[in-house]
């Protein structure tokens, strides 16, 4: 493999920052809000230099607020701007909830479609970094069962940038997880196109494997997992599709079923707890889309339902792990 | 956009007692005779849904702002056309009394039409949110006026963004947000009010003081004598307005728009009042048990009616003769009839029923859209 | 049928109220906080009289504002007491949103055991009142995804009162979701027993209505109307099995495998927005648990992924209807 | 409850210059002698920690609370053992700082030992939660310390519960609540202080402003020029104290404490002071980019070890020699050693550090376990 210096290769956060560049220069009505993400640049520095080059007026230090912070973007988004919500992590995301839930996610419904609210919610999230409880979430579907929010979760550079780019574009609000333990990944890092180029379509997944005998469907860190799952899985004799879904709501089951119309084994891995996680989401519409393709009992891989310990044996037990994946995996192969 | 300035042509009266010019001072008898119009249309709004619904052509629950109707007239009056507001559950004639100054049929005033706010308490398709939420759940960016969800304060964040964004945009417009004075427990008012503070953003936050949160007493909401006193917690000012006195309302909240507007930031207006009936209409019979009757009485003894009445006489605009003509205050709505209001205020109001009396039912075909934003809009 | 005067029955809210006072009476470390619970005696007279009986230090009128009593419940509870928290409407449970999963759920699990914290969060929920998109929801899901707090729905009267005393004396958080079309529903009307013969055990679920053909799986409302979809199944030539979860977490697995090891055949009820709500979850877990007994696609009847509206024919359209029930039933035994 | 009063068998020492008296008069020279040791305490563990992770012994984020040490031992000092406290992420010291007057190695206090503490550092098991949370995480209930989550402001109405139920049982204990300027911007602060307010619980609130929330300067979280002026919003004493000076903070901490105890309510105590590093030493390198180096230079220029020897040589507490002893102020981890600390000082905290270093990491198997409540317990 080439070096990242040859290929101009760039990582997660670099695909974040790219997107956030690139739409603040063209769209002049872009606001940003969050905790320190002007003069500091954000806690991961998605907006690092963006103040000083767009003025502390668009570029927004926010107080530890985070409902002022949902609400405000709202009130703006309602006034003709597009705004980006940064959380510093999202988990601090439930101390905005009810503005999130209740006020930005039912407006275009509730007025008859008057006011969509072109708004991104985005932060940090995710757990194998040992930060415990509460830097450590994916509390994704809650928003997922919270109609009138899309909600994407790249697990690329280049889906960092261009779903970002997308849901920038959207007109309704989106709650964008970033995986944390991603952002300076080196073995993921990829060139990057620009502008338009680099969009990436909310709403569709994407096969980043192809294989006969099952499929695994992810987003997110567990994505990787799967993908090293399916090369040990190889080592069994076994070949697995990999799909990266990319946007959970609205969910691309089209991509899903087609696989499972082929290799007729589901396993779903997420890293959210079990239960009313949108593993079980998965499971439940293709349970029953793909009943006929299934040959084995559909299953899934998921955060147990605990919260996220600190110490490392506790978290990885918690937490899916390749290991997890296979066993599971082989466990459908062999069904 | 069509602004009509609150001096006219006629020759501004002083009715004020106070030494230092107040913003009354600006308003012609003309403006007195509107206010009272304005006041008695509050009011029949608030009798007529009651009998409406007594009569049995209207479901729903009622929140009545019988009694606290100077609150919303006189801030109201304060405004310009282009101004947000924010109103709340008990603030349902303040979609109607938006600019209405700019002329009750005006098609092009920044308020709603009695048309779509009767259509929205019917529960028709003609409402402006086409009956998707319910009461005052309704707003339009149009008119400038933010929707509200029933979480209460959950709109001042929202406030101080939309001004936020107008400021940036070159404007000087303002908003008025409305909140109950249980509702500034929440923690959305702290931090939407905050926010205002520091980047001091024409906020203006209205407090409709009426003593009770439903159940609740305000002693047990609000740890301070004047609700207005949260101000000092954001270095902002909190002033103290006769609730029950249009006047006096229309003076504090002119004084806090005009601060808000030069750039000074928020403000805090507390408007001490007294909710006249159950939280609701459904707590009607129940509110006569958990609030002391005599409380009641003196709460209900200064009718904004009755008051501007008699500022009114005192100051030669009105004859006791007049006043007697039409004698809607301190009645319910048991007590009332047509005839002790206005003929414009009835003919006003019952254009509107009528209207959403016909206005048809929306179709369930509509009940799965605009979850998300629909191509063609 | 005999009337409600000979046989003595009371309805579900009569339930709620004699768990309250029973409890109350029992144990004196009980106190109750909510808006408007004590002068007033709550928006539903839950707590009517209760102030009066016990004073207004134990049945405290709270301020509006839910994450101060969710969270000063959390700090009584640790201290000593055991809470009761009402939330006026369940909807407003996203204003203490941030207190309940991230303070309250946790507070057992990282204090190592510690700190358990006895509390149960109730409210009113759900649909079919005209109630418009803040005074419908049933938000359950939310909570089932956190993990640590324990979710309860009864959907009769015996099992509100049951539940709600179990509820009170379990070391643990529960939220407890009330339906409040059923508080008044006379055609539901029990008999109920006193003190602990009262008792409902939390995590066991009714098999409400025994059947051959399909297991209908629901709770709150929708189990009324799964009812009436099981008697209109029989004009059609099946039979229904009707199960009424009464606890989702922890949920009862047994039971639902039990009777579809005999059906065969699983629809799941709920009138939460379908995208991981807790429907699915069931879904997802039978899917696998009971894949071998399942002769037809695993199906769901929810809410759309919409806001509940308010004007009638919008709520008809998006809640669950006995109609709807019917004819996925009839899809799935037509199999 | 084995309760150590504040006043010693030693003849009080009067060092205040105001005339009318002051907690602090109380104090004896031991006290005084204590009061310093606890801050070289505070300050040691910041260094020995901010060291042992460039040793590469320790991993995670350190919150540095140097030059803030003032604060927790000042305000600890004006507690008893039963009362109950809050800190958060920048008052690691306060666990093993509480009732530590009762003892440095006493048995019974209701403060944590140096072990626990260490032993939550480094992350093993033998911490208080074993492990399951990080850093400042931690609490005890049997000790009286609350368990904090991470997000801000949290604790206050959690706080205001536990002793709204001790004062239902019948006790009299305060509990005192850790915040930074910048989370009382946050909706849980409001909502806990106002209830606080509203039922006189005996609820402290010290906030520490150290004039930076992160990377945001704290005029842009909190309108006011002093932080303490939130308490006005809520009609409660707001105090301000100079958070670099030891017996001012003990001073004002002390005057809350027994305003709260004697039934009058909650309180806000801002102690101005400064952050020295980064927000966490992930951020040291950026902060000198953010933040002006002559605000720095100023903000550090009053270390409290060194205020606090000032004042112990004023009142011939300490001699010049005594005082150079130990010249631990005003240095970094990088600039200090061993030696510029009371031996009983490095001997206590090595004690915990080595006791830590051996503690084992807690093993898989605990980590699906309490979720709930298990049987046996
Ligand atoms: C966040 C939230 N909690 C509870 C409620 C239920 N609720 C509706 S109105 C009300 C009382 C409001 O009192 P106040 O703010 O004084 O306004 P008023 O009704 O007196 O005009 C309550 C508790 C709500 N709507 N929102
Ligand atoms: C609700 C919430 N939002 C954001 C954060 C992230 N965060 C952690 S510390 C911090 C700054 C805190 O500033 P301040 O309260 O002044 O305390 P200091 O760190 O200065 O002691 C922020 C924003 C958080 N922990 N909780
Ligand atoms: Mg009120
Ligand atoms: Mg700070």
């Amino acid at each position: 493999m080439s070096t990242a210096v040859e290929r101009k290769t760039k990582n997660y956060l670099t695909g974040l920052k790219e997107a956030m560049y690139e739409e603040m220069e063209s769209n002049p009505d872009l606001i940003c809000m969050g905790e320190d993400i002007g003069l500091l640049g954000g806690a991961f520095g998605v907006t690092d230099g963006m103040q000083a080059k767009y003025g502390a007026e668009r570029v927004i230090d926010m107080p530890i607020s985070e409902s002022a912070i949902v609400g405000a973007a709202c009130g703006m988004a309602l006034n003709g701007k597009t705004v980006m919500a940064e959380m510093q992590f999202i988990d601090f995301i439930s101390c905005g909830f009810d503005q999130i839930v209740n006020m930005v996610a039912t407006y275009c419904y509730r007025t008859a479609g008057e006011v969509p609210i072109p708004m991104v919610i985005r932060g940090p999230a995710g757990g194998y970094g040992g930060g415990a409880l509460y830097h450590s979430q994916m509390n994704e579907a809650w928003f997922c069962n919270s109609p009138g929010l899309k909600v994407v979760c790249p697990s690329t550079p280049s889906d960092a940038k261009g779903l970002l780019k997308a849901a920038l574009r959207d007109p309704n609000p989106v709650v964008f997880y970033e995986i944390k333990e991603l952002y300076r990944k080196r073995s993921i890092e990829e060139e990057l196109l620009d502008g338009d180029d680099a969009l990436i379509p909310l709403g569709k997944a994407r096969v980043g494997r192809e294989g006969t005998d099952l499929t695994l469907v992810s987003y997110g860190n567990p994505y990787h997992l799967s993908l090293s799952a399916a090369k040990k899985l190889e080592e069994f004799g076994f070949s697995a599709e990999v799909i990266d879904l990319r946007t959970l709501v609205p969910l691309d089951e089209e991509t899903i079923t087609e696989s499972l119309s082929r290799t007729n084994r589901l396993l779903v891995v997420n890293e959210a707890p079990m239960t009313c996680g949108f593993a079980g989401e998965v499971l439940a519409r293709l349970s029953q889309a793909a009943f006929e393709h299934l040959d084995a009992p559909p299953a899934r891989v998921t955060r147990t339902d605990t919260p996220v310990p600190w110490a490392t044996p506790l978290e990885s037990d918690v937490l899916p792990s390749v290991d997890d994946i296979v066993e599971a995996a082989l466990k459908l192969c062999r069904y | 956009m069509p602004e009509r300035e609150l001096a006219r042509t006629a020759e501004p009266r002083k009715v004020s007692k106070a030494t230092e010019p107040l913003p009354r001072d600006i308003l012609t008898p003309d403006d007195y005779r509107e206010l009272l119009d304005q006041l008695y249309l509050a009011r029949y709004f608030d009798v007529r849904l009651t009998k409406e619904k007594k009569r049995g052509r209207l479901r729903g629950t009622l929140y009545s702002s019988h009694n606290q109707e100077a609150i919303l007239v006189g801030s109201l009056y304060a405004l310009r056309s282009t101004d947000w507001i924010s109103p709340i559950h008990r603030d349902m004639p303040a979609f109607f009394l938006k600019d209405i100054k700019n002329g009750w049929d005006s098609k092009d005033r920044l308020g709603m039409s009695i048309e779509e706010v009767c259509s929205q308490v019917w529960g028709r398709v003609d409402s402006p949110g086409r009956a998707r939420d319910n009461w005052s759940h309704i707003g339009s960016k149009k008119k400038r006026i933010i929707h509200s969800t029933s979480m209460l304060a959950g709109t001042i964040p929202v406030a101080a963004g939309v001004v936020y964004a107008d400021r940036l945009d070159g404007g000087d417009n303002v908003v008025v947000t409305y909140n109950g004075e249980g509702s500034t427990a929440q923690g959305a008012f702290h931090e939407g009010v905050n926010f205002a503070a520091v980047h001091k953003l024409p906020v203006v936050t209205v407090i409709e003081n009426n003593q009770w949160a439903f159940g609740t007493p305000a002693h047990l909401g609000c740890p301070t004598e004047d609700v207005a006193d949260r101000a000092k917690g954001y270095g902002i000012p909190g002033l103290v307005a006769d609730g029950q006195d249009v006047l006096d309302v229309f003076d504090k909240v002119s004084e806090a728009v005009e601060y808000a507007r030069s750039g000074k930031g928020p403000s805090i207006v507390e408007c001490k009042t007294f909710r006249s009936y159950g939280h609701g209409d459904h707590d009607d019979d129940r509110a006569v048990k958990y609030r002391p009757q005599d409380e009641v009485e003196v709460g209900r003894s200064r009718d904004p009616i009755a008051e501007m009445k008699k500022v009114m006489i005192a100051e030669g605009l009105l004859t006791q003769k007049e006043a007697d003509k039409h004698p809607a205050e301190y009645k319910g709505a048991g007590e009332v009839t047509d005839h002790d209001f206005p003929e414009r205020v009835v003919e006003f109001l019952s254009r509107g029923v009528d209207f959403a009396l016909k206005s048809p039912l929306p179709d369930a075909s509509e009940a799965r859209r605009w979850v998300f934003k629909e191509e063609d809009q």
